[in-house]
């Protein structure tokens, strides 16, 4: 709170502190494989079953590809995310955390890193699958941009609301519950701009759809920065 | 605080005079609609309906910031009441927006940017009543709320904005009428009589129940301060 | 389109839909203000009680 | 060290401390007791920054909370029933993780003292998940000390331990105060506090209903202090 150290020990000591949790979170994750292991395989059963629902034929595939992507990602990031809390929850740790006399916000962007480091992983190996699964080419550095900042705003603000759910009674169902309605801008823009990129239209007809997800990213790392205290203080 | 106060019974009085006179012009006074016919005269009530969920929904994002500003739980039913109106009338507008569709357009549902966000906005306050009913400690409870309102608040215009975004780019025929699949016909000036007595009507309507609305959450408050006091 | 197509079944139902929902809301308001105004008299006699 | 004056906590519209007044001296070891739902465990919250009065001032090292919460917690160690440690991190992993969060110099030199204090020198590259409760219970006090806090708060560390563990913690925790630290510790364990404690405190209906100093009872005259206190407070 109101900390009258010098501003410099307190800006490095914030930055250590952030590097520090995502650092945890990855050095705990590379021995256990939990996470990133039950979003792998949720995220190819998300495929295999959009295959057989959706009978992929290669003319299906050029418009249904965007959006079967990313509803693996969306459903994949929420068990990520509320995994990656539930870690903090369960033994204290978030007590732990809180207790350490740094500032409140350097905890929410521990986590922002570590998740987006996850989901980030996760659609490193989801992406060339795909790819090979259905012969389509989809290392377009347009479509990378575009996986850049939807995560970004999807792990904004699915670190804040997974740190609200798992602090709930019916935590297990709260995440995606809380996190879907808000996160439709996302989750529209990146799906139009990635079906752009992947059908080869000119950037200028999807820079609408990049400003959008910028500034959703923006407005909402910024808000999560503002309120994360009251998230996790009593 | 259990007594009544009189402005109170002045607004229910006035509320429930001009929800009349509203539905006398938009019913009857109001001409018939050539193109559409007689369910255009639905159009009063659903936009009025809407803006009362408009004013709900901005109220409750005022009351949010207002709560994590001050920790004030008086703010924590303000905004509950605003919500739940917001809820209310929303729905509201939803119902009268499909009745109105199905024979303009020969749908019950279409994507209109409007009305999808106003169906988000529901999904939100849905998850905002599940989000309290789990969480028992009343501090948290109007923290993590106060939280989700500021969220759903911020994310609604973006979502307005992307969904008529994706329209420009994948317009959706329905029907032979697309061209007025935004509701546009000519306001003639009896129409425009109805149409902003109903806005007038309902702005009344919204302060009188969130009122109502507002003692009632002070009035559970007070029941359960006595509860815990007996329990003692 | 020189008739005006038959759709007054849609305004009435459209209608009645309002006030339909409306009316609820308003006896769901008012029956929880009753319940709370029972509980708060059984309340303060249980107090009133507790004092004697 | 520690200075409570009318401290007042409400969850809601539920009062559970109400002007509870406590003062804790340089050195002192508290033991804090009380029947089940007093608040004991709110009130170390409280000391501990997890948890904001509703009113009161209290002082803890010299600063004010909930203010200066940030300088009270680089000089606060607290221990809970819940390990705070990561299970899929080594003991030595959870210590160096918490040792950069507290900013601790020479923190691999460091890291080596405090696992040498809770005997776990030997198991330092094993999962935390993998050590027993009491072990976990130990290394959650390494975790506590290892910025060298001027105060200790303990919410139940015995709960879940059996015999030996208990006696293995109590080592512990006697070394932890022997070196002049400001020690709190709630328990229900009468016998076992009876011993570590050089003072006692009786938290019952939101208040410190008694207090009395080791000194001042004879060997064995816990429990008769402890059940006239809560009586007291009800007669």
């Amino acid at each position: 709170m109101a900390e009258k150290q010098a501003p410099v020990a307190k800006s490095s000591n914030f930055i250590k502190a952030v590097f520090a949790i995502a650092w945890k979170d990855l050095a705990a994750e590379l021995r256990s494989r939990e996470l990133l292991s039950a979003m792998l395989v949720f995220g190819m059963l998300v495929i295999l079953i959009f295959n057989f629902a959706l009978k992929l034929d290669a003319k299906t595939r050029i418009t249904a590809t965007s959006g079967i992507l990313w509803v693996t990602f969306t459903f994949a990031g929420t068990l990520g995310l509320n995994r990656s809390m539930a870690v903090e929850k369960d033994r204290g740790c978030l007590d732990g955390l809180l207790l350490a006399p740094v500032d409140r916000s350097s905890i929410y962007f521990g986590k922002l890193l570590s998740n987006l480091a996850f989901m980030f992983i996760v659609e490193a190996i989801v992406l060339p699958l795909y790819s090979l699964l259905y012969n389509v080419n989809l290392f377009n550095p347009g479509l990378l941009l575009v996986i850049l900042l939807g995560s970004v705003g999807y792990i904004a603000i699915g670190t804040l609301l997974s740190a609200m759910a798992v602090q709930t009674r019916t935590r297990d169902v709260m995440l995606p519950i809380l996190l879907f309605p808000v996160i439709i801008p996302v989750v529209v823009a990146a799906v139009e701009a990635s079906g752009g990129y992947l059908q080869g239209m000119d950037i200028s007809e999807l820079r609408y759809w990049i400003n959008l997800l910028l500034v959703y990213d923006v407005i909402f790392i910024a808000i999560a920065f503002m309120v994360f205290d009251y998230v996790v203080e009593e | 605080m259990n007594k009544k106060p009189v402005i109170l019974l002045v607004l229910d009085i006035l509320s429930l005079v001009f929800l009349a006179v509203a539905a006398y012009l938009a019913l009857s006074y109001a001409p018939m609609e050539a193109t559409m016919g007689n369910v255009q005269k639905v159009f009063y009530f659903h936009v009025a309906n809407a803006w009362v969920g408009m004013l709900g929904f901005i109220s409750a994002g005022v009351a949010g910031i207002a709560y994590l500003r001050s920790g004030n739980p008086k703010w924590d039913i303000v905004e509950v009441a605003a919500v739940e109106i917001s809820l209310v009338f929303f729905l509201i507008a939803i119902l009268l927006g499909s009745i109105w569709a199905r024979p303009a357009w020969n749908t019950w549902w279409t994507w209109e940017p409007r009305l999808t966000t106003a169906a988000i906005t529901e999904m939100i306050y849905l998850a905002y009543f599940m989000l309290r009913n789990g969480i028992e400690d009343p501090n948290r409870r109007a923290r993590f709320s106060a939280v989700y309102t500021l969220v759903g608040a911020v994310s609604v215009p973006i979502t307005f904005m992307a969904i008529r975004l994706f329209r420009t780019i994948h317009p959706v025929v329905i029907g032979s009428q697309s061209a007025q699949a935004q509701g546009g016909f000519n306001m003639s000036p009896d129409m425009e009589v109805a149409f902003f007595f109903s806005l007038f009507t309902f702005t009344i309507i919204f302060a009188d129940l969130f009122w109502h609305r507002i003692r009632l959450g002070n009035l559970a408050n007070k029941t359960e301060e006595l509860k815990l006091k007996v329990m003692e | 389109m020189s008739i005006s197509p038959e759709t007054t079944n849609y305004m009435i139902a459209g209608y009645a839909v309002f006030f339909l929902v409306f009316t609820f809301y308003i006896v769901s308001l008012v029956v929880r203000w009753s319940n709370l105004r029972r509980d708060m008299h059984i309340l303060e006699d249980l107090e009133i009680d507790n004092k004697s | 060290m520690i200075e409570v004056r009318k401290l007042v906590k409400r969850f809601g519209l539920k009062t559970v401390l109400r002007g509870l007044d406590f003062q804790v001296e340089q050195g002192e070891f508290v033991a804090l007791l009380g029947p089940n739902g007093a608040g004991k465990t709110t009130f170390l919250r409280i000391l501990a920054t997890l948890s904001r009065p509703s009113l009161g001032e209290i002082r803890v090292a010299g600063f004010g909370l909930p203010h200066q919460a940030a300088q009270v917690r680089q000089k606060l160690g607290v221990v809970s029933h819940m390990p705070l440690l990561y299970g899929d991190l080594t003991a030595e992993e959870n210590l160096r993780f918490f040792g950069q969060m507290y900013n601790v110099n020479v923190l691999n030199q460091r890291i080596g003292e405090v696992l040498d204090l809770v005997g776990l020198t030997s198991r330092r590259r094993d999962l935390v998940r993998t050590f027993s409760r009491g072990m976990q219970q130990r290394l959650a006090i390494g975790r506590a000390v290892l910025h060298d806090p001027e105060v200790m708060l303990f919410d139940e560390p015995h709960t879940g331990l059996d015999q030996d563990a208990c006696d293995m913690l109590d080592k512990v925790l006697r070394d932890v105060a022997a070196r002049g630290r400001t020690v709190v510790m709630t328990s229900h364990d009468l016998a076992r506090v009876e011993d570590l404690a050089t003072r006692y405190d009786v938290l019952s209906k939101g208040i410190i209903s008694a207090t009395s100093k080791k000194s001042e009872l004879k060997s064995g005259n816990i429990l008769t202090f402890y059940k006239k206190a809560l009586a007291g407070e009800n007669g």
